[in-house]
């Protein structure tokens, strides 16, 4: 007789329909009892040729369908293909514009981490908080609504600057709708990060140290979570970023709860950067015009910005036409991704599905 | 050479050299691939994440080309050895713009179905409407 | 009426236990096994021992049952119709069998003409629950029994635990 | 007031008394009265489920500042209804591959446990429809065996987050009953019977929540595990094992579980209600009235814990069990006993 009783591995399809693969991610997983021995990630369900479709578009025309790349942030990709684009051509953009910028960038950064703690949460069937995260989102929509005319797919920031003005009394409605978010917020927090049985479930589980996160190129708030301080708005600041004070939050732990509580932290510095931002506010163009057939010189340029997910890329080749002759995105969920087969080995199916939504992937930005 | 040029070409026999030799300056980090299909040539940008320059954040770019010879499949060695962020983004690569890299295992399609055929990002590649798979449709696909 | 009870307990018991030899499927087999314990819990109950009947669900069909159908659900399961096959012994196995029913037959008429001068000690139904009879039993004249399987039980708990751990774990 | 308090009672003893003049014989006419005390427990779980199902989504909207349904009915009171509707409307489909007759029977199974419970519980004094002796362990040994029906339903569907949802409920109902009974004990120690009546009647004077807290504590705790309930609903745990054990059925069949798991809350809680905050016995209004009153508090403490915590993880509420509550169960009954031994030896000495 062996000296431990010996177990069978089975094998277990996670998705791509399954409630906690946040869209049609695929974990094929070889397990052994409820303990993972392997795992394969099988992304691209969600593949819709994004780069492909660029290349028959022209400029102006592909930059809606930027925002359907990571729907949860869809003014940070508009914005960062518009800075590409802005590289590419040397369009200046009028000041005012990229306080507006930031204003709905950052808004849409709160709106982007509710969605990450109200799923994070729920995948923990704290079902509670996931509605206080959600209604607290609520309020952040109405404020881009306003200021947008859209909700999800939003398409405000355009190469050279913005397309409309911050409607009336948008000032005393934010102030309004934040007092609502930091009550919602501290009601959250003490709901569930503080929960005994949410910490046992987070806490030390799914640990990236930051070796392994630098090198799988991890970026945004799950690098940041495991202490590795990486974030453009302060590292290379571009828009108006170095005007406003702000802190990049930093944890050290690397676990599934780091990743989720550094998403609540950063919230309130998006907060506090739009409140500033506001305040900074100055008068003046919105937009510099660019022809409707613009045709930028032949070239490439990489324009990044530091999106909800990490920081997004776009690089652009142009050939002079006014289609581009190559359109590439860079995403960081992509990259965040692939480190799930590196982690998940020794996690249970409990422990996937957590370690997994504190990820915070979007398949749009996968699969492109 | 940080403050120098932030772009550096080099022929496909020194990437993982010289891939390795700036990893091991200990700042960068593999960012990304993008490949491009030239009329002559592929060409390929890496792009690295530096984080060395007194918390600022910069680029470094560098550039291969693949040769277009006769051969279909053009191929580069692979940079899985130095950084594993190479491995999804070298697969991506590969699927879409069809570049093979050699020396490293596991080499399949990422985003498109496994049994996709042709390598949509080509400029060669005509768009269709019906989906190009390797069965017929009435084939029962597994 | 109680009669009427009876036999269809009665029935189900040996249906279900016959059910459970002649299934193939061994899952199968473990589910009728636990509706015979079932229906000899009722038959009990007739018999006015409730408290058997309890331990009988509560043990037999609650614990020992699941944990039978558990293992059998987790062993290797690519092919379940033919997992409870038959042997060369049916022949062997239907005498002795037959042999242990004209036992039983025997002891239960034997038992019957005797019945009506029970042993003085055997503690009659009472009327609020064989319970307290039995506890009464089991805490007095018992004791000892009791405590001694007890620790047999506990013996046995003990070297599963041991024997489930393995050696290379259970010397961390 | 006290026809008020026996009307159950006396329209029972009008139907006999009725039948009997009609020359039915006495077998005949117990057959009828069971038959009758049957259709009133089911009309009971039936409205009871379509109760809760309301009360638990306007009560976790409630919660979360939604409205819940409020729609159909005044106050959305026929949602559950119109769900019920919908349910036996649907197609009852069933996989290819399923073990056909343990799929089949699980639902039923599951759900004929669930009724027979309601059978044990006492609604007011001499209301209980099958009163015995050892009623108290009776309904623990038949809720037991609903744990079968689910590892039924789990490994015939043949799927295999059905049959993790079954592997956990074992391991987790099986492990939970001990602390469950444990805390009963203590109880059946104070009053003297397992009589689930006697029990209620024992609590004249002073609840046992208050001689027994401890008890009521693992008593809760454990219910909930043992109704895999939230924080410890592994068993169907949607984030993770898609719905568990009845992951591949629908229509009726589905919603048998569904309606088996909100009227197993209801039993639990009236268990719990009987046990600890003295059944039946109240003043003034009448014992059914308090009976159903204490029951739908101790439901609405269930329903607001899951709405109130995330879901526990399998190891640590192992560990939790085996740890914790089975520890404390058995030092509340030693507990129990010193006190018990105390107070008599102090009251003797007192006269």
């Amino acid at each position: 007789m062996s000296d431990t009783l010996e177990t069978q591995e089975y094998s277990l399809n996670l998705g791509p329909q399954h409630p906690s693969t946040h869209g049609v991610y695929h974990a094929r997983l070889r397990l052994d009892g409820e303990t993972i021995v392997s795992c394969e990630n099988v992304i691209g369900y969600l593949h819709r040729g994004m780069e492909k479709l660029a290349e028959s578009r022209t400029y102006a025309q592909f930059a809606p369908f930027t925002s359907r790349f990571d729907y949860l942030s869809g003014a940070l990709n508009t914005w960062g293909y518009a800075m590409a684009l802005e590289k590419l051509g040397g369009v200046a953009v009028p000041e005012r514009a990229e306080y507006l910028r930031v204003i709905v960038g950052e808004l849409q950064r709160i709106a982007s981490h509710l969605v990450m703690l109200a799923s994070m949460v729920i995948d923990l069937n704290a079902v509670t908080g996931w509605m206080y995260a959600f209604t607290a989102r609520e309020g952040i929509l109405d404020l881009l609504e306003a200021v947008t005319g859209s909700r999800m797919t939003i398409n405000y920031i355009v190469a050279g600057g913005v397309i409309e003005d911050l409607p009336s009394e948008f000032e005393s409605k934010v102030k309004r709708t934040f007092e609502d978010l930091r009550s919602r917020l501290a009601d959250f927090d003490r709901l569930v990060s503080g929960n005994e049985i949410f910490q046992g479930r987070t806490k030390g589980i799914g640990v990236i140290e930051s070796g392994t996160a630098l090198e799988f190129g991890m970026t945004g708030p799950n690098l940041r979570a495991s202490g590795v301080g990486l974030d453009l708005r302060k590292d290379a600041p571009y828009s108006v970023y170095d005007r406003i004070d702000f802190e990049v939050p930093i944890l050290r732990g690397g676990d599934t709860f780091d990743r989720y509580y550094i998403h609540l932290l950063e919230i309130h510095q998006s907060v506090r950067i739009v409140e500033q931002a506001l305040d900074g506010l100055p008068s003046g163009p919105l937009r510099t015009k660019l022809p409707k057939a613009w045709k930028p010189a032949a070239g490439e340029a990489f324009g990044t910005i530091e999106s909800t997910r990490g920081i997004q890329g776009y690089h652009i080749v142009s050939d002079g036409s006014e289609r581009p002759y190559r359109m590439h995105l860079r995403s960081p969920a992509f990259a965040n991704i692939a480190i799930v087969p590196e982690i998940a080995p020794g996690l249970t199916i409990q422990d996937f599905v957590a370690t997994l939504a504190s990820l915070d992937i979007v398949l749009g930005e996968i699969d492109r | 050479m940080r403050e120098g040029a932030r772009e550096i070409a080099v022929s496909a026999a020194e990437l993982v050299a010289t891939m390795a030799a700036l990893k091991a300056l200990g700042d960068f980090i593999l960012f990304d691939i993008v490949a491009v299909d030239r009329p002559e040539r592929y060409e390929l940008t890496y792009r690295l994440l530096d984080r060395g320059g007194e918390g600022r954040v910069g680029f470094f770019t560098v550039r291969v080309s693949a040769e277009k010879s006769g051969a279909d499949e053009p191929s580069l060695p692979s940079l899985v050895g130095v950084w594993k962020a190479a491995d999804v983004l070298e697969r991506e690569v590969w699927d879409l713009m069809g570049i093979r890299f050699e020396g490293r295992a596991g080499l399949k399609r990422i985003l498109c179905m496994d049994d996709f055929e042709g390598h949509p990002l080509r400029k060669d590649f005509v768009v269709r409407r019906t989906p190009r798979f390797a069965e017929a449709q009435e084939g029962g696909r597994p | 009426m109680e009669s009427f009870l009876f036999y269809a307990f009665a029935a189900l018991v040996v249906i279900s236990a016959l059910a459970m030899i002649l299934s193939r499927n061994l899952v199968h087999s473990a589910l009728y096994m636990a509706a015979a314990f079932l229906g000899m819990a009722f038959v009990y109950l007739l018999l006015r021992a409730d408290y058997i009947a309890v331990v009988q669900i509560l043990v037999y069909v609650g614990a020992i049952s699941i944990l039978f159908v558990f293992g059998i659900m987790l062993t290797k399961r690519d092919r379940m119709d033919g997992s409870n096959g038959f042997n060369r012994y049916g022949i062997i196995a239907g005498l002795v069998g037959l042999a242990l029913f004209a036992l039983l037959a025997r002891a239960v008429t034997v038992a019957g003409a005797s019945r009506a001068a029970p042993p003085a000690d055997v503690p009659q139904a009472p009327a609020g629950g064989s319970a307290v009879a039995i506890s009464n039993l089991f805490l007095g004249q018992l004791a000892l029994p009791l405590e001694a399987s007890a620790l047999l039980l506990l013996a046995a708990l003990a070297g599963a635990v041991v024997i489930g751990k393995g050696r290379e774990k259970s010397k961390c | 007031m006290q026809t008020l308090n026996d009307l159950f009672l006396i329209v029972s003893g009008l139907l006999r008394g009725a039948m009997g003049s009609w020359g039915f014989a006495p077998g005949l006419t117990d057959a009828i009265m069971a038959l009758v005390s049957f259709v009133a427990i089911a009309a009971l779980v039936t409205v009871n489920i379509i109760v809760i199902l309301w009360v638990d989504r306007r009560f976790a909207a409630f919660f979360q500042e939604r409205l819940g349904p409020n729609r159909v009915g005044p106050f959305g009171l026929l949602q559950s209804i119109n769900d019920a509707v919908k349910l036996i409307g649907k197609e009852s489909i069933m996989p290819a591959a399923v073990d056909k007759r343990v799929y089949k029977f699980a639902p039923v199974l599951i759900f004929t446990v669930t009724i027979v419970l309601y059978g044990f519980l006492p609604y007011g004094k001499g209301l209980a429809p099958i009163d015995m002796g050892a009623g108290l362990l009776f309904f623990v040994a038949v809720s037991s065996t609903s744990t079968i029906a689910i590892l039924m339903a789990g490994w015939g569907s043949n799927n295999k987050y059905s049959l993790l949802g079954g592997m956990r409920t074992v391991a987790q109902v099986i492990s939970y009953e001990i602390p469950l009974a444990f805390s009963m004990i203590g109880v059946v120690m104070l009053s003297g019977s397992m009589n689930l009546g006697s029990i209620s009647a024992a609590q004249h004077t002073l609840w046992n929540i208050i001689l027994q807290p401890i008890a009521f504590f693992v008593f809760i705790v454990a219910s909930l595990a043992e109704l895999t309930r939230s924080p410890f609903d592994m068993t169907e745990a949607e984030q993770e094992l898609i719905a568990g054990y009845h992951t591949e059925y629908s229509g009726m069949r589905f919603a048998l579980f569904f309606m088996a798991e909100y009227a197993n809350l209801f039993s639990v809680a009236a268990l719990g209600a009987t046990l600890f905050l003295g059944g039946w016995e109240g003043p003034l209004l009448p014992g059914y009235l308090w009976f159903i009153g204490k029951t739908w508090a101790m439901v609405l403490v269930i329903l607001w814990l899951r709405w109130s915590f995330p879901r526990a993880r399998v190891d640590k509420m192992m560990k939790f069990n085996w740890k914790v509550l089975i520890p404390l169960s058995i030092a509340n009954i030693l507990l129990t006993g010193v006190g018990i031994k105390l107070y008599q030896y102090f009251s003797t000495v007192g006269r």
